[in-house]
């Protein structure tokens, strides 16, 4: 009866404008996605869906197979929403892709006692919690002020934005002001905002097809844009303008993301102790906002499982799933 | 013969009684005029008649039979105002009544049907002096003007009974006259019966072949809510016309109403009529 | 009997009236109730008692960061932006509306610029709202006033112009200099449309107050909903969507019965939806 | 002599409606080369010929990711969406409107339900919306008619209310039937105060296909500006909103004068702004 | 002694000409009545003379001096409708001359010298009939009470003349008789001189102490609309009074108007007197 847990034999998948994956809009407009679908006699749909949170509800309601997102956000919002989650390709992490700016001042201890212009409870708030915590301060000893992302460029141009948290391409753009000051970024907790393309468990487990397709037609990209040839300055170009920027731009924001362009890179990444510790990390800073699972007791509420079967938190009601073994594939040449 | 009949009649609104114990049979053919003091119920009882509301007591027999609760084509219709539509020329007024008849499901014909329809409505646009104005808006007509219409668009589908509230009340004096003519005119040709409220009691002499005054009979100044208008006249003025067809041809009493001596407020024509104006 | 002349009951008014209300929440629990059996921790669409506890938490309980009523908080904060937005709004309205309406040469400097004005939707100039008000109170305002104060400005220049030109030659008659016309005949004469104005008017300012605690608000009902959009919290959305809607109604009624009672010249005739 | 007395000439008028626009641009002229002397990359307040250079970017170059003309194509499936949602409310408030306002029943129905649905601010419930109406262009038409629609059911409503009962009776005693005094009588007689909810409605039907677009959208004016607005390119979203204004503008106008042409029992007398 | 002059009056709208040739001379204390064909130009006539439109070509001269071009208190006016303001009731309306001439400011009077005010139009309301009305809006006044509202409301500042421009075209004959009566009062005891447009004949020979005609004098078929109207008939009926003040006591020329046999339509009040109405 669970249309998820079927077989079956279209899919659709969405994503949001951000760096690491514009690949995915190329990979649709390419053919790349159509040529892998075929392969495995399945039809997948890749959607552009302009707003980020949009596009993670709509795959926490079920219109969606897959949806490009943060650890921190498919922990809270599919996860902790009941909505049992693969993170099918770990992309990238961000390497200086989030940032904490200030004006005029050139030391991150200077924030202390200012208000933050920031996306709430968004992976920017988590940077600055991570922040703070380096230096021995806590979010008691700022102001969090909620901006949302399509204004926070033009906010940081008034008097009252001294200090803000936020990502790419919002903020090179920001940077560009000479009185903008970088002085923390995301480089400096390394592997800890990482971006992923997630699937639905059950639907995964129903149809290994797609996380197969899907897969195939990701590595297949990487190396095409990540090669000097023509053929991947193209690709990037194609991904630069749907981006809203030029190539300059565009890799620009590539050199601070951390992309895989290897699978084996991702594999490794994934198999790591370190990512344990950061979904600690993560699963605590969400617990401390309320923002993990409706009315969760604890940080143990929602459980999540690593590869080689460690788990962290509930394992009666594992949400959250990093599964390698896709990936795996691609590197080991099966798909 | 009795057109129509109302039996032991009688309106309350909100608890408070305005009209009650109103009986009154009328022959077919008669004009019947109907006077009262502003407010006591006249209109109530044209709406009555009309089928627009029920009575809180009593029955109305149209040919015997007791009429639907709604208005119906066998009772025309003419207000003060609003009883032409703004949105149609003159003609299509006249042919609204037609195409409402023929095409039962949209209402409007098309082609041929529609020029036939026009055609059968160009003698009765002649006859109430609009010819000139066929394709003009209502909003382009004097007052006048609109209320000839509305008479006509009235008479287009012959009904038992024209009612009428006050419909040249508000009219120039020269323009009330021609319009006198005009309705006599037509009650005549039609046969039809006719009843007719207004606020001029000359009026009401000179076209009535019956003049009915409302007026409350009893009034309790302790409750002067408790009672409503009824009957209170009732003068025959002349015969009513037998019907049309069978009506003899010698001197007619409508023809001998018209004929009276000019109304001393003759006033002339001062540009009401179609083409005056440059 | 035609359609048309079926007039129900009072009592079959109210039961028609409560039907479509009802069909909506049937509905809604079905919906509801289908999702939660496929996955019991669905947010989409939350039970109605899974609403009920939300609201608890929001309402009636102390929030544990600032020990306050976080509902209540969010709908006072609202409330004043949209009030403090409305009034400038209509005292723009009537002024200029008046102004526009009633001197020529003001009518034709700004009727142009105004009915411009009004079209361009103002969520897409934000940047420059932002360089010219700051991100503070004075932002969110002008917001709301940006996106309401034209077509409520338009509508009284409007009724303004629609005063009988027999009245302003009667007044001129009877001595009156410019100011006075203004004081004893357009304004008085305007105040019915401009009730009207401010009821229509309040539609759209819902939405940009919404739009503008997206801004950089730390409270308001639009800011809350903003905020746990983050993470599909629809248990504290939904509610938050009817009080807005009780609101809005409350103050659109509250308007209406204004117009009645305060001006019951206007209200001669014919019967208002 | 008196204010309200002194009527400007047509020159007058035509330079005094130009006045407010000359400032506007100056302002900003003057605004945007102060701030290019203190940042010569100041992207806040583009100059105007950075501004012609966009123009001449995205309207007359080909893109070279596509080879199309990006402005012709965001403006063709902007005005797509807008044109389908407004025929969409245009149908619904005229069927649910003279529904309304005709038969009593329907009335004592409905009423009080898109009386409160009017109310709500439809972005706030965007989410269903899109699970509902999913998230191609169906939802983007969808949020412009949930937007509009009820606002113009109740204008349409209240026009077909105000239909004088005279001639409700009138046409019965010609013999119409219910079907008969709709397409007759209240369709044709609601006509002028539906283009006039068509025009009010562009307004917010602007505001949500904005929205729309940056919600989920790969073309269209408001997706453009969306996709922008993260690098605070001014120089492309100030003249999309220009554009955006001169549609609406032009639209607003091509109702007045349809409904002046079309319908011009409608217009017998006084002035409209 | 003349109050009003027209000189050479002509007035063209858009290329049409409309008015031309007009010379009058209006002696103080006259009634002048004025009738004319549908669209001559009456009311454009009566809009020169208020100031709010300026003539072509011609001047108009008030005690001797050109009228500014605008209105002005010492004109007053009745139209036919929208002659008093909706949003004031009776008293208030009648206050508001009073108001306005006192607080130029605001326009608007408070506490003691508001009750002034309201008592110094006691006794004009009750001149006009209306004291039981006075806390009543106009939309809850009768056709015949607002305008009798609207002649009390010209009459507070005293213009030297009035000018009405069919102001009992609207209303029921039997309340016109009224109005004429009530007219002719306030004519008589204020002295002022009157300009009254009418479509009805016989008001006109009944009121006026000079009867106006304007028509067109000359017409070219090949172009109708080059010629305009001029007044082609000036008929003296009594002669004017003479102002209030110098008066004899004798009897009087409006006084004898009025006490003319009374017309045959004299319709009975049917309740447009402020109390009929149960
Ligand atoms: N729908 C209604 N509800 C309550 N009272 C009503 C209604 N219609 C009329 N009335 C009252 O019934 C009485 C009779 O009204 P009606 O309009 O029939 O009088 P009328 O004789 O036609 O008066 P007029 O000469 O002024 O037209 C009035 O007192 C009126 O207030
Ligand atoms: N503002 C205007 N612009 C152009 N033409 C006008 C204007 N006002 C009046 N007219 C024309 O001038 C002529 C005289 O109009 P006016 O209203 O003075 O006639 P009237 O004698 O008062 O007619 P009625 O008896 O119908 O009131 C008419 O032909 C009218 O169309
Ligand atoms: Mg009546
Ligand atoms: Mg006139």
């Amino acid at each position: 009866q669970d249309a998820r847990a079927q077989d079956r034999e279209s899919f659709q998948v969405c994503w949001s404008i951000y760096a690491g994956w514009m690949p995915w809009g190329w990979i649709e407009s390419s053919g790349l996605m159509d040529k892998w679908a075929d392969k495995y006699d399945i039809s997948v749909d890749v959607v552009q869906i302009n707003d980020y949170i949009e596009s993670i509800n709509q795959y926490t309601a079920g219109r969606f197979d897959g949806c490009t997102m943060t650890n921190m956000d498919a922990l809270s919002i599919p996860a902790g929403g009941g909505v049992d989650t693969t993170a099918l390709i770990v992309g990238d992490f961000s390497n200086g892709n989030d940032g904490i700016v200030l004006k005029n001042k050139d030391e991150l201890s200077a924030i202390e006692g200012m208000d933050v212009h920031l996306v709430e409870l968004s992976v920017s708030h988590y940077l600055l919690a991570r922040a703070l915590d380096q230096i021995g301060l806590s979010e008691r000893d700022v102001n969090v002020v909620n901006v949302s992302d399509a204004d926070l460029v033009a906010a940081f141009d008034t008097e009252d934005v001294q200090a803000t948290v936020t990502w790419n391409p919002l903020l090179s753009t920001i940077l560009k002001k000479p009185e903008a000051n970088e002085v923390f970024d995301s480089s400096q907790i390394p592997g800890e905002i990482i971006d992923l393309m997630v699937v639905n468990t059950e639907t995964l487990r129903a149809n290994p097809e797609l996380g197969k397709a899907l897969v195939g037609a990701w590595y297949e990209a990487m190396s095409i844009m990540s090669s000097d040839t023509q053929a991947g300055r193209d690709a990037r170009t194609w991904m630069a303008e749907a981006a809203g920027t030029d190539l300059r731009g565009y890799e620009s924001q590539l050199e601070t993301t951390q992309m895989f362009y290897d699978p084996a890179e991702a594999v490794e990444f994934t198999r790591d102790d370190k990512l344990i510790q950061t979904m600690d990390f993560v699963r605590q800073f969400l617990f401390k906002h309320g923002i993990l699972g409706q009315g969760a007791p604890s940080p143990d509420y929602v459980g999540m499982q690593f590869p080689g079967g460690e788990t962290l938190g509930n394992t009666n009601n594992i949400q959250l799933r990093f599964d390698p073994s896709y990936m795996k594939m691609a590197a080991e040449g099966e798909l | 013969m009795s057109v129509l009949e109302v039996r032991g009649l009688g309106v309350d609104y909100d608890g408070v009684r305005v009209l009650e114990r109103i009986d009154l049979s009328v022959a077919a053919g008669a004009f019947c005029t109907v006077v009262g003091a502003s407010g006591c119920g006249k209109s109530t009882f044209l709406r009555i008649l009309l089928g627009q509301e029920r009575p809180t007591r009593g029955e109305v027999l149209l040919d015997g039979v007791p009429i639907p609760p709604e208005p119906m084509p066998d009772r025309g219709v003419v207000f003060q105002k609003y009883s032409v539509f703004a949105h149609l020329s003159v003609r299509d007024n006249l042919a609204l009544p037609l195409e409402i008849q023929r095409a039962r499901g949209l209402g409007r014909l098309f082609g041929r049907a529609r020029r036939q329809v026009r055609a059968e409505v160009a003698d009765l646009l002649h006859r109430i002096g609009l010819e000139h104005a066929g394709d003009r808006y209502p909003g382009q007509l004097s007052g006048g003007m609109q209320q000839r219409l509305a008479i006509g668009q009235a008479l287009v589908l012959k009904p038992r009974v024209l009612l009428l509230d006050e419909p040249f009340g508000a009219l120039d004096p020269g323009i009330k006259k021609d319009m006198h003519a005009l309705i006599l005119n037509l009650w005549q040709d039609t046969g039809m019966t006719v009843f007719m409220v207004t606020h001029d009691i000359q009026e009401a002499f000179q076209l009535g072949t019956r003049l009915v005054v409302f007026d409350k009979l009893r009034h309790d100044p302790h409750a002067p809510r408790a009672f409503g208008a009824t009957i209170t006249y009732d003068l025959p003025l002349r015969p009513p016309q037998p019907p049309a067809a069978d009506r003899p041809a010698g001197p007619d009493p409508a023809a001998a109403a018209a004929s009276q001596p000019p109304a001393p407020d003759a006033a002339p024509e001062t540009g009401e009529t179609p083409d005056a104006a440059p | 009997m035609r359609l048309i002349n079926q007039k129900p009951s009072r009592i079959a008014r109210y039961a028609l009236g409560a039907l479509p209300f009802a069909a909506v929440l049937l509905i809604y629990s079905v919906a509801s109730k289908l999702r939660h059996m496929e996955n019991p921790q669905d947010r989409l669409l939350p039970s109605l008692q899974q609403m009920a506890a939300a609201v608890e938490r929001m309402a009636f309980t102390p929030s544990k960061r600032t020990g306050e009523y976080t509902m209540w908080l969010d709908t006072l904060a609202s409330l004043e932006r949209i009030g403090i937005g409305m009034l400038v709004s209509t005292v723009l309205a009537l002024v200029l509306g008046i102004a526009m309406g009633a001197i020529p040469r003001i009518r034709a400097t700004l009727a142009p610029f105004v009915g411009a004005f009004s079209l361009i939707p103002p969520i897409t100039v934000l940047p420059i709202l932002f360089i010219v008000f700051g991100l503070g109170e004075t932002a969110k305002i002008a917001l709301i006033v940006v996106g309401t104060a034209p077509v409520m400005t338009r509508t009284v220049a409007q009724a303004t112009a629609d005063v009988p030109d027999e009245l302003l030659v009667k007044v001129q008659t009877l001595g009156a200099n410019s100011w006075q016309i203004v004081t004893r005949v357009f304004v008085p004469m305007v105040l019915p449309r401009l009730i009207g104005a401010i009821r229509m008017g309040l539609v759209p300012a819902w939405i940009f107050l919404v739009s503008a605690e997206a801004i950089a608000a730390e409270q308001g009902l639009g800011y809350r909903i903003f905020l746990v959009r983050r993470y599909l919290a629809m248990d504290v959305i939904l509610p938050y969507v009817a009080w807005i809607t009780i609101i809005a109604y409350v103050l659109d009624r509250a308007f209406y019965l204004l117009s009645r009672k305060g001006l019951r010249w206007a209200h001669g005739e014919g019967g208002a939806l």
